[in-house]
């Protein structure tokens, strides 16, 4: 009931933010000088009546607040528009690519909070000792180096030198394994995990590395905590008092940079995505920026900007689920 | 804070000490083995783009156009990193010196485009601090502006504010950035446009920060006894609210130079940051990419030089957050 | 008499910091009996924690345990002894830390703290804490346990305890989460319960309702208490025979009664003329000048010299340990560390007073000069 | 200084000079906070109903209704526990606070109504201590700056003759002028509460609000920063309210005492009146309530039960009433006073539902020895009697048990305790003072 109540409160905190992204997409994408199907043909010598035709067509001659207001009527019916180079709707497009930065995204958390944690507890625990130092200098290396490159590194090094891993392009694994004349589940499952291994290392070492800065810090004030005095005062071990006591409380701030980073991680999906050459929303971002896909462009952003949104909402509520002081409306 | 009897109890007054002098703060920090080589690495990227710099303008100024001169025939280190070597000048591609085909002539070999690729590489420092310490800059102000104003007014100011900064916050920096630029600047992308939108989409970030900031000081009791003692607003602000929010703030600034050289880098290597022929390294590393198979080395340098750039002001950021906060004690 | 239940010897506690040492409890020496509350009093800085923490043997580092002997029950919690080459060790028979753990920590000897809202996880269900340090250190079975759970939460004093088992720290006031922490003490049955500053964070009436609490428990179960707190009232209040701590040493020792009517230290006699008294008007309270010095580097001699009214030149000379002064009418030993006392022939009498004493060249005495003695 | 040699007898010479002229006179003032300001904030989402949000401001009454008034040179104390409003109040008293309702006559001129410019420039006539020596002075501030900082404010004296009057005033309150350079950090809690203070005095004040000045200090130190105000107000010809949370310290500093609980004054007497002929119940459980520092003196502790109501929704009438031990019976059910005790303790039990389940003769013995009352007061204790017996709680789950001790509580407190006097008026009388000719004002229906 608690926890319900908060969803709904979150939710409903979350539809101002969501009104104001497509507002500044919106106001970002019409800052072009020029009027816009100019713009969208990027010089190309026109004749002026065609354009006056291409902007009747796709109502691009009405006032701006207008035009906002029928975009955003359409993006509530699920209208994201046409996108005009493509002459396709710009949902079909981008449902089309969702998929694969979404697996991306995702297993590049999985691979943070599973090395991260344990890093970090490990660092904690083991506090300015060699595994704590070491773990320390991982996080910092971490945090300084450019995903992209990461990811060439990596492709150098695994795919050209070695060749041992693929150095492109994602197995999806919600497709048939025939599609790609996989022999059977295993080989394709397999495949699937070959081909995500490198974008995702190279995509969630940022995430790593921040989380376990985040972890240790916060196992070691939890570790100093007043109720693991007391905890270790009645007799508890301490492997419990580490993975129970301790850990628990230290999850809180973990579970907010989680749902904070994922702005960065969607960011870097478009570097990785190039890097990788997936086609996942990142890539098709950069088609439509480089054609000045305008709608498409605009749809983009706004799903990119619910799916952070979203994502928050998601580590709210299971902040909340964890921290009892949470109720709707005490924030901060 | 919970004033518990601490296992150390020693006295009242000198358990939470800090000592708030100048002077003992950059011992403090220089004391910090972090911290110093965090210092000793920005100072050296520091000196290093200074140096391009006058080297760059001192030719210019000196001599005119660039295109005639090289900086080499007069102190020889550098060659000029934007001259294209005329036709059986340059040769393209030299592999490093350590390679057998290399020669010290081109210690880190040369680009596709027969440029000397460590001089390109030492040029690149000047790109990235200054681009780094502008766009910081500009969040900066503008965070602390959004920040100070929100947080010291509190109430509608501060709701509308804050809801503002959310909805910023909520779309990728990167992806707000392409945006911006592209849009802004009418499809040409340039750095300029690049650096402005780094400034302007982290103002967010340091709008929360600093509004934070404001908010625990303004709570704290000498700001409500300057109140009591009938202390005007504005030197509330000037002398209790901003010298003690100062000092976690440029704490994050520092820091967050990394975090924006990191993110103009990005940019650069997808094309929308610094164009060619400026010597930046994302944009190196952009050209570098399509050669990512035959020649391995011009992926390498600039992605050590971005690392080793951004680890010295984490290192430095780290190391003076630990010397100005007491509460983490490492 | 009996065998006491609990012995410490010469415990020495320092704290190794960059500063220097810290020696946070020196040497300090006494017994708790079966059935009775011992008061551990003192002022911030006077190592009472510290003391309290070292019978556990949880002294975090810096700190560590350097020397003393404290036997529980006639088991050794803490022991060393001379080997061949000269250098300490530990004891043989000295419990393992495992041992601690099992067997004294929670199920021998449980412990309460000054800040009830620190000491439970906000994560966990009151219940659930209170569960687990039953189960664990009386071996009972999770139903068991949870029964018994409720039934100490009745017995503390909780309203509607089956509802409240499920609910959060959060959701408790200062005064029932108190309550929650003597429930846990009292639930595994120890001989003994230290508990440190438990009423300093809470307010007069719950702090009266706690003190009521703990009385009517002690009497019905016979636990021994060790009681730390820097609040004579309290003392005077609830404690058998108490210790005071002035850094890092224990200056006084005397049943309760003798404390305050039969004064043998001087700090005991300034912490009592310092307090304002709620029961009757004082015009004029007496204020210890000065303040306590640092751990690192105490003043020679009697650590309280400096602030004492009564120092002479040998306070400066002579370190007094705790010595009996007296013995009260029921049997009990009254101990006190001043060269005042005629037990240490120390020359005190012979030796000229202490400048400060007399004059007033320090601006923290704002009493008039030469006015000793009481209101 | 000479001074330093005096014996502190501050209220000693205030008392004398009382009743001269009031300095500061406060009418039904009243300050609420309410929860959140923003956008979003007051929100409320239920699920179970429709709409499923509602928006609503929770009112936190945290000082509802006060009236005082302090004479000049004289110290009034104000007391009570932690969250009865005693720091608000000091607050908007100063109008740091924004006050909800009520005026604040200060030397004449209502504070209430004064704004921007002219309540500034009236500052230079009032001045604050605070509680926490570690949060109170800006630590990038030398104390010297500290010092002189309300001066400056006020536009008092050229830099010289500041810098010459902080130091004077640093040995006035028992630093050393030397100490004019050094930064807060390189002093004790007691030193940095004289810095407060000498701030406090730099404009040379008629009124100072000490709010809790000496609580965080230990008991020696608290010694010497009393004897220090107590000198200071002497020498100075000060006005103090004095918010502490400790009796001994009012008892020894104040001469009027004014006891607060949830927001409101429930007592307000001369000092040796209020401790030695307390009249409103929770001043008596107050005093109770403290431990004496005399073993010989075993005091009645613990007379209280129970817990602070939630100044969101205070209790009607008299605030106390819920914990009150002696809350007048209702009328129009004839109880008897054994009768009246019994079935209080019995209405308690129930709310907190401190006896497990048993069957009903059994609990009706143990909290009736002396049988049921008779009439409609019966019949409802039988009601209740019989909805939580273990008969009836038999074989339930847990929340429907809940709900059957919840009902038999509300049926209790509606019947009985909502029908008292103490709930449906709010009580103010003035009672004939043993100690001294002081008016003494007790909130008490019992005085009625």
């Amino acid at each position: 009931m608690r926890l319900l109540r908060y969803t709904l409160y979150r939710l409903l905190q979350a539809i101002p933010v969501l009104i104001g992204v497509t507002l500044i997409t919106f106001v970002l994408a019409n800052l072009a000088p020029g009027d816009p199907v100019r713009f969208m043909l990027h010089g190309q010598e026109v004749d002026e009546e065609l354009i006056r035709t291409v902007e009747r067509r796709y109502g691009l001659d009405r006032p701006l607040h207008e035009r906002y207001l029928v975009y955003m009527g359409g993006v509530l019916q699920g209208d994201f528009g046409h996108s005009i180079h493509r002459n396709r709707p710009v949902l079909d497009l981008m449902l089309a690519r969702i998929g694969p930065t979404l697996l991306l995204v995702v297993s590049a958390y999985a691979f943070a909070l599973a090395t991260a944690i344990p890093l970090g507890i490990l660092a904690a625990k083991r506090r300015n000792q060699p595994e704590d130092h070491v773990s320390r200098i991982v996080a910092l290396v971490g945090v300084s180096t450019p995903s992209f490159w990461i990811g060439i590194m990596l492709i150098l090094l695994f795919a050209v030198t070695l060749g041992w891993l693929p150095s492109s392009g994602l197995v999806y694994p919600w497709w048939p394994p025939e599609t790609y004349g996989h022999s059977g589940y295993g080989e394709h499952a397999l495949e699937t995990v070959r081909h995500l291994l490198l974008p995702m290392i190279a995509l969630g070492t940022l995430q790593m590395a921040t989380l376990m800065r985040v972890e240790r810090t916060q196992m070691i004030n939890s570790l100093q905590g007043e109720y693991v005095k007391l905890a270790r005062a009645y007799g508890v071990p301490e492997r419990t008092i580490l993975r129970k006591h301790a850990f628990r409380a230290a999850q809180l701030p973990i579970i907010t940079i989680v749902g904070l980073n994922l702005s960065t991680a969607l960011g870097g999906a478009v570097l990785i995505e190039y890097v990788f050459n997936i086609n996942g929303m990142g890539r098709l971002f950069l088609e439509a920026i480089q054609q000045l896909d305008y709608q498409l462009i605009m749809g983009i952003t706004i799903v990119i900007g619910t799916m952070f949104v979203v994502g928050v909402i998601i580590t709210d509520i299971s902040y909340a689920y964890i921290d009892p002081r949470v109720t709707y409306g005490e924030e901060e | 804070m919970a004033v518990g009897e601490s296992q150390l109890e020693t006295d009242t007054g000198s358990r939470t000490e800090v000592d708030y002098g100048w002077r003992h703060t950059v011992s403090t920090v220089m004391g910090d083995t972090t911290a110093r080589w965090g210092f000793y690495i920005v100072a050296f990227v520091f000196l290093v783009s200074a140096y391009t710099m006058v080297d760059s303008n001192l030719a210019r100024l000196t001599f005119g156009a660039f295109e005639d001169f090289t900086f080499a025939e007069w102190l020889p280190i550098f060659d000029h990193p934007e001259r294209i070597p005329p036709p059986g000048e340059g040769e393209s591609n030299v592999p490093p010196a350590f390679h057998a085909e290399g020669s010290m002539a081109n210690p880190l070999g040369t680009d596709p485009a027969g440029r000397d690729y460590f001089t390109r590489i030492v040029y690149g420092a000047q790109v990235s601090v200054s681009v780094g310490v502008v766009s910081t800059l500009i969040g900066f102000v503008g965070g602390t502006i959004i920040g100070a104003v929100s947080g010291f007014y509190g109430g509608k100011v501060d709701d509308a504010l804050m809801r503002a900064v959310e909805t910023v916050y909520a779309i990728p920096p990167l992806i707000l950035i392409i945006v911006f630029t592209v849009f802004v600047s009418g499809g040409s992308p340039d750095i300029i446009y690049a650096v402005f939108g780094v400034g302007i989409a982290f103002i967010p970030v340091f709008a929360r920060i600093i509004r934070s900031e404001v908010l625990s000081v303004r709570e704290m009791d000498y700001i409500e006894a300057a109140r009591a003692s009938g202390v005007k607003n504005r030197d509330i602000i000037r002398r209790h609210v901003i010298p003690n929010s100062f000092a976690p703030v440029l704490v994050y600034a520092t820091l967050q130079i990394g975090v924006t050289i990191l993110i103009v880098a990005g940019l650069s290597f997808l094309g929308y940051g610094a164009q060619p022929p400026t010597p930046d390294w994302g944009q190196m590393l952009s050209v570098s990419h399509g050669y990512m198979h035959s020649n391995v080395w011009l992926s390498i340098w600039p992605g050590v030089a971005i690392l080793l750039t951004i680890m010295g002001f984490n290192l430095f950021g780290d190391g003076l957050q630990d010397a100005l906060d007491p509460r983490i004690d490492d | 008499m009996t065998d006491p239940l609990l012995r410490v010897e010469n415990l020495t506690t320092q704290f190794f910091t960059e500063a220097g040492t810290v020696r946070a409890v020196d040497s300090i020496s006494f017994e708790v009996h079966e059935g009775e509350i011992v008061g551990l009093v003192g002022e911030s800085g006077a190592g009472k924690s510290v003391a309290s923490m070292s019978l556990l043997r949880l002294v975090e580092s810096p700190g560590e345990i350097v020397a003393g002997e404290i036997t529980y029950k006639g088991r050794t919690i803490f022991g060393l002894e001379e080997t061949a080459d000269g250098s300490l060790s530990e004891r043989p028979e000295m419990l393992s830390e495992e041992e601690m753990r099992r067997e004294i920590r929670g199920n021998e000897i449980a412990v309460i703290f000054q800040d009830p809202m620190e000491s439970l996880n906000p994560v966990f269900t009151v219940g659930g804490q209170l569960r687990e340090f039953i189960e664990l250190n009386r071996g009972l079975s999770k139903r068991v346990a949870r029964e018994e759970a409720i039934r100490m939460l009745r017995e503390v004093g909780i309203p509607d305890p089956e509802g409240r088992y499920e609910e959060y720290p959060h959701q408790f006031s200062g005064g029932m989460r108190q309550r929650v922490l003597i429930a846990m003490a009292l639930a595994c049955e120890p001989s003994l319960i230290i508990a440190d500053e438990p009423t300093t964070a809470l307010d007069v009436t719950v702090e009266g309702q706690i003190l009521d609490l703990v009385d009517d428990l002690q009497e019905k179960y016979g636990t021994s208490f060790i009681w730390v707190t820097h609040d004579l009232g309290v003392v005077a209040e609830i404690c058998d025979r108490v210790n005071v701590m002035y850094l890092g040493e224990i200056v006084e020792q005397a049943p309760v009664d003798d404390l305050f009517y039969e004064t043998a230290h001087p700090y005991t006699e300034a912490l009592l003329e310092s307090m304002p008294r709620p029961d009757l008007t004082v015009e004029e309270i007496q204020s210890i000048r000065g303040v306590m010095p640092s751990a690192i580097a105490p003043p020679s001699g009697c650590r309280f010299h400096p602030r004492c009214r009564y120092a002479r030149e040998a306070c400066k000379r002579v370190h007094p340990d705790p010595r009996r002064v007296a013995t009260s009418a029921d049997g009990e030993t009254h101990r006190a560390a001043c060269l005042r006392h005629d037990v240490f022939e120390s020359g005190y009498e012979a030796s000229a007073p202490l400048e400060h004493a007399t004059a007033l060249s320090d601006r923290e005495v704002e009493r008039p000069p030469g006015g000793e003695g009481g209101e | 200084m000479s001074s330093f040699g005096e014996t502190p007898t501050g209220s000693d010479s205030s008392t004398a000079e009382r009743d001269s002229e009031t300095l500061l006179e406060v009418e039904g003032l009243k300050k609420h906070f309410t929860t959140g300001s923003g956008l979003l904030s007051g929100l409320r989402v239920d699920p179970g109903s429709f709409p499923p949000v509602r928006r609503e401001h929770e009112r936190v009454r945290a000082v509802d209704d006060v009236s005082f008034s302090i004479a000049r040179g004289e110290t009034l104390g104000l007391v009570g526990e932690s969250g009865c409003g005693k720091s608000t109040l000091g607050r908007t008293v100063l109008r740091l606070l924004e006050p909800t309702a009520g005026t604040i006559r200060f030397d004449g001129e209502d504070l209430a109504s004064l704004g921007g410019e002219a309540l500034r420039r009236k500052r230079a006539e009032m001045g604050m201590i605070f509680q926490d020596p570690h949060a109170s002075l800006n630590p990038r501030m030398t104390v010297g700056t500290i010092v002189e900082e309300p001066m400056v404010a006020h536009g008092m004296l050229d830099g010289e003759g500041r810098e010459a009057r902080a130091k004077s005033l640093l040995e006035d309150v028992g630093l050393e002028a030397h100490h004019y350079h050094r930064y807060p950090h390189e002093f004790s809690g007691g030193q940095r509460q004289r810095v407060n203070l000498a701030r406090a005095l730099s404009v040379d004040p008629d009124f100072v609000v000490c709010d809790e000045p000496v609580s965080a200090l230990d008991v020696s130190v608290q010694a010497q920063v009393l004897n220090t105000m107590a000198r200071l107000q002497a020498e100075f010809g000060l006005t103090y309210l004095f918010i502490a949370h400790d009796l001994s310290v009012i008892r020894h500093i104040a001469d009027r005492v004014a006891v607060m609980y949830l927001g409101t004054v429930v007592e307000l007497a001369e000092k040796e009146e209020l401790f030695e002929n307390p009249q409103h119940p929770y001043t008596q459980a107050l005093l109770e309530s403290i431990p004496v520092p005399d073993p010989r003196e075993s005091g009645t502790r613990g007379v209280l039960e129970g817990e602070v109501p939630s100044p969101v929704d205070p209790p009607s009438g008299c605030r106390f009433r819920t914990r009150c031990p002696v809350l007048i019976a209702p009328e129009g059910y004839g109880f008897g006073d054994a009768e009246w005790e019994a079935t209080r303790g019995f209405v308690r039990a129930v709310k907190r539902r401190t006896f497990e389940p048993a069957p009903a003769a059994e609990v009706r013995e143990r909290f009736f020895p002396e049988g049921v009352p008779d009439g409609e007061a019966g019949e409802l204790v039988e009601t209740a009697l019989s909805l939580v017996s273990a008969a009836e709680l038999e074989g339930l789950e847990e929340d429907a048990r809940t709900a059957r001790w919840h009902e038999a509580s509300e049926l209790l407190l509606e019947s009985f305790a909502e029908e008292s006097i103490c709930a449906r008026e709010r009580p103010h009388y003035e009672v004939d003072p043993v100690y001294g000719d002081g008016e003494h004002l007790a909130a008490c229906h019992r005085h009625r």
